[in-house]
């Protein structure tokens, strides 16, 4: 009877995260999801509660309170900037919970674990423990708390294979001798400096795909975990987890026509990579706050291409009143967001989202692209590599081929940044030099508040 | 791990990664960053493992191995859920912020 | 049938229950005759369960049943996997057709 | 070691099942989709030829080697025109295996089958009973074997509920108690006939969408023998296609605006329905064959939009060299398809590529739909429903909401038929007698073999 209960509240879980996830194809049905997904998630926490093996209480519920507390702090108060760092931390978080759980499970059945459930232990537990310090890693370097730019030695990716190729080894002898607890202890030990490892080399704007990639690790730890206990709603959220994370570094990948591999060990955005980037001829052109508030009051249609400065200024809001002031004088506006601007995936649009730009503003690189023809003014707002055309023109630059928001088709370019300052590519960008373009630097933010008040007396 | 268990294990699996690509196939960029936060929320189900070392009481070391464990994934499914809410209250419809 | 079997069946039927929904749900106007003959010619996969009862000999009817099903079964699936084949190869894209 | 090869050739099989359906999303992949979904059906065949449980393999060959010849032969030959009663035949064989296997498991398991075996097998048979004579009743009707029409008599859907009622008790009864074989028979034979009954009162137009409940029930028939089996990759090809069934009648329901129970129990298309059509003023102008050969050669952009009629003339080739002939002329030409337009989901499409119309001509409701404003002539070829401008214009009428091509939209109609024929919902069609359209009687195939000649002289 109760295995019968913990066993449908394990599939009513399952079903509940599928149908979450299934809501989230459409900004209108994704909060109900996630409440699906949610009571998903109650069901199989009050299944687990029922669980026979368990004798006492007391931690769990102590643990349990001791986390709520901790992850509600965590969720109320991260502003939404800094929302790159928090999914760092919580990836760390999680991997933990299912390396703790693999150790423990390793402890337990030490002398008799078969060939099948000590291969799934033994992923489990190096693919949590390289997760957990990789994603603090990240986490570190994302909050500057570390310097973000790649840490790179020579010899590394060398030194880092050797490493993996060890603590694969001793896996492979685990399975096969799994009574040999020191090995399992330095294979879970080499697993965390891995992590680290792995993730040293990264630039803080590559971190998102390292984060996806290290998000699908904790899902694939976590399903490891399911066959290991031969628990299904494990498997099937871990896989759902796993494959989520995968899919995204690859789109993001796509995003900026670069390989997986070159993104773990090109070491893209540091200094070498910059020198590439060769002298550019022409002057940059400034122009006056005045004259860019009067071409926007009386333009037809505006575009605006937020970047990761907007997320550094924390302008949206700004940006927003900005396009609100220009719709009451009749002026179209809309927003062009490039698949990988900022840095995460989407990140541009919980911003201006949270600014209360509603979604139907928002369009895609493919939707917006063919507007900008017809686009009056287009504002790069702390935006860089992705409206370098560089990317589309210049076959021999290191971001040829990425695919980018054409801002040098419209009539007029206006770029705020706060100067000379290049973007995490390292390039320099020809669309700064173009004859369509003028620059208005100072911090987005302050330059965006200004611009509102000027057209307000255009 | 009995023979039957893993072939169904491995059933399982095959179908939730088909299922996996999808769906997660299907969510559009504009909720990108949700989508990370709610798959980093639901990755919390290992708390489901964690509950029960946890509670087992086979040794000092595995229960106290449990309570952190505990205490992590809770965290990171509670923090998931809270902050996957907080961003998705945040997108509205043009008509809804017309009026204020 | 043992409690584990049941568990895992139930799993595997929900799971591919979304997929099917997922998938048939993608497939255009423009093949759903062929979709409803690959499906058909699919839905043959009982032949599995006949062969084994026209194979076991537990007693000459069921031979005689698993036999008959084996003959529908197969019908089904070489014809409907013929049948969506002959279809498939006549759709083309106008650069092909031009040329004829 | 066997048990392990019999399991992944299943797991194998599944996975190429679900890949073979996934490869249907587009022509280009559709076919190397199947081929996949074809050798998933080999492995699953192969492994279960190693099944421990066979003793003779006679007759297991026998079996295959009939099903095939007969199989191969009805592939090969059966016209595409005949395509829905080849579905509907094949329906029939595939759930008469499944109650088979069900009514030999039962006799192999009668005394000692638990609830959940017993179950699982009730509804097998069930499914598979009244899926064959359904099937087979549809196919007559669909040949032409047995009157098309509905056939309904007072008290019907009375009669049929309580028939159903008796079958499903009688199941539960068994669930509980397996042992009456007595009572299995009955259930069996009674389902037998429920199926006729289903099927009877049903027009053979709206034949699709039961016969794809139908390929739904045959499917989860397959679904439920997995249960009783343990076997997964009956469950999951069983309820690939217990969905696929289900989704393809709903969405015919949809474009045809009407419910399932009014499909099911409307008995639409019979006599009664057709007297509600009410008389229709104005008359219907026929045009000579010269005058709309001139009109068509002369045209920028012409539609076709075939329906049934084209089917049973068979003139897909016809209408293909009327477009050869008329694009060699520089007229632009499209094809609009109306989802439900012939006697299956598909069916034009078919029909259509058959012909060797490229598949990039042919263009759905919403794609064609905004473009008929532009369209000099729309040539309706044996459609009548699809394009009953009622539909959208009175709400009274019982095809109301169905959304139609709205050919009444060009600047010229011309409708070929044989005749005042009715289409199958049995209403008069307003477009008829409007002033832009123009009737050209006789059979498709001959009416557009003699205008490709007058579009040649013209
Ligand atoms: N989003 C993702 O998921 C993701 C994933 C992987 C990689 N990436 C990478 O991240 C980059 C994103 O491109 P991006 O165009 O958004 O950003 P970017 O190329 O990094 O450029 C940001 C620009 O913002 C300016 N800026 C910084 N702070 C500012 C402030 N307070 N006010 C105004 N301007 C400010 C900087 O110039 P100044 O210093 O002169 O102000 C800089 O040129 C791409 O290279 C992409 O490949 C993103
Ligand atoms: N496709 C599906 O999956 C599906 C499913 C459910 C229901 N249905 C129903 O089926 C109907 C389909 O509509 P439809 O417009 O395709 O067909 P329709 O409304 O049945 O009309 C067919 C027309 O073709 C003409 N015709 C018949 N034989 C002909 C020949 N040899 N040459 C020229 N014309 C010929 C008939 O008029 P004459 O007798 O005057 O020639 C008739 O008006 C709809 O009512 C739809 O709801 C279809």
């Amino acid at each position: 009877m109760q295995t019968y209960f913990i066993e449908l509240s394990y599939l009513l879980a399952s079903i509940l995260f599928i149908l979450g996830l299934k809501g989230l194809s459409h900004p209108e049905t994704a909060k109900r999801g996630m409440h699906l997904a949610e009571f998903g998630m109650l069901m199989a926490i009050i299944g687990t509660l029922m669980h026979h093996e368990i004798v006492t209480y007391t931690w769990i519920l102590a643990g349990l309170a001791i986390g709520s507390v901790v992850g509600l702090a965590m969720g109320v108060w991260v502003p939404m900037t800094a929302m790159p760092q928090r999914t760092a931390l919580s990836h760390a978080f999680g991997a933990l919970a299912a390396a703790l759980v693999g150790v423990a499970e390793y402890l337990k059945g030490a002398g008799h674990l078969d060939t099948v459930t000590m291969s799934a232990l033994g992923f489990e537990v190096m693919l949590g423990s390289l997760t957990t310090t990789g994603s603090l890693l990240a986490f570190a370097k994302l909050q500057g708390m570390v310097r973000g730019t790649p840490m790179t030695y020579k010899g590394q990716n060398v030194f880092n294979m050797l490493l993996l190729a060890t603590t694969v080894g001793i896996f492979i002898y685990l399975v096969i001798n799994p009574g040999s607890m020191t090995l399992f202890f330095i294979m879970a030990g080499l697993a965390f400096v891995f992590g680290l490892l792995l993730v040293m080399p990264i630039g803080s704007a590559d971190m998102p795909v390292v984060m996806s990639l290290l998000n699908s690790y904790a899902g694939l730890a976590s399903a490891a975990t399911g066959f290991v206990l031969s628990n299904k709603v494990l498997i099937i959220a871990g896989t759902l987890d796993g494959f989520s994370g995968f899919i995204l570094s690859i789109l993001m990948c796509r995003a900026m026509n670069r390989s997986i591999t070159n993104v773990l060990f090109g070491a893209f955005g540091s200094a070498t990579t910059a020198g590439e980037s060769g002298e550019q001829q022409g002057s940059m052109r400034e122009v006056g706050l005045e004259d860019i508030a009067t071409q926007l009051a009386y333009a037809n249609k505006v575009v605006f291409v937020p970047g990761y400065g907007l997320a550094t200024a924390q302008a949206q809001h700004a940006v927003r009143e900005l396009a609100d002031v220009l719709e009451k004088r009749g002026v179209t506006v809309k927003y062009g967001i490039h698949p990988v601007a900022g840095r995460m995936p989407g990140h541009m649009n919980v911003l201006l989202a949270e600014a209360n730009v509603p979604y139907s503003s928002l369009y895609e690189l493919e939707q917006i692209n063919p507007e900008f023809a017809t686009t009056d003014v287009s504002v790069v707002i702390g935006a860089n590599d992705v409206v370098n055309p560089d990317a589309r023109d210049n076959p021999s630059s290191p971001i040829a081929g990425m695919p980018i928001l054409e801002v040098d088709r419209s009539k007029s370019v206006v770029v705020l940044k706060r100067g000379q300052g290049k973007g995490f590519s390292g390039l320099e960008n020809p669309l700064f030099f173009k004859p369509v373009t003028g620059m208005l630097y100072g911090d987005a933010k302050d330059t965006l508040t200004r611009l509102v008040q000027a057209v307000q007396h255009a | 791990m009995s023979h039957e268990s893993l072939i169904s294990a491995l059933y399982v699996f095959a179908l939730a990664a088909f299922l996996g690509y999808q769906v997660i196939s299907r969510v559009p960029p504009l909720l990108h960053t949700p989508l990370m936060s709610a798959t980093n929320a639901i990755s919390g189900i290992s708390l489901v493992g964690s509950i029960v070392t946890a509670g087992a009481g086979h040794s000092t070391t595995s229960t106290i191995l449990g309570f952190v464990a505990v205490v992590c994934a809770s965290t990171n499914v509670v923090g998931g859920f809270v902050i996957t809410d907080r961003m998705l209250r945040m997108f509205k419809r043009r008509d809804v912020t017309k009026k204020d």
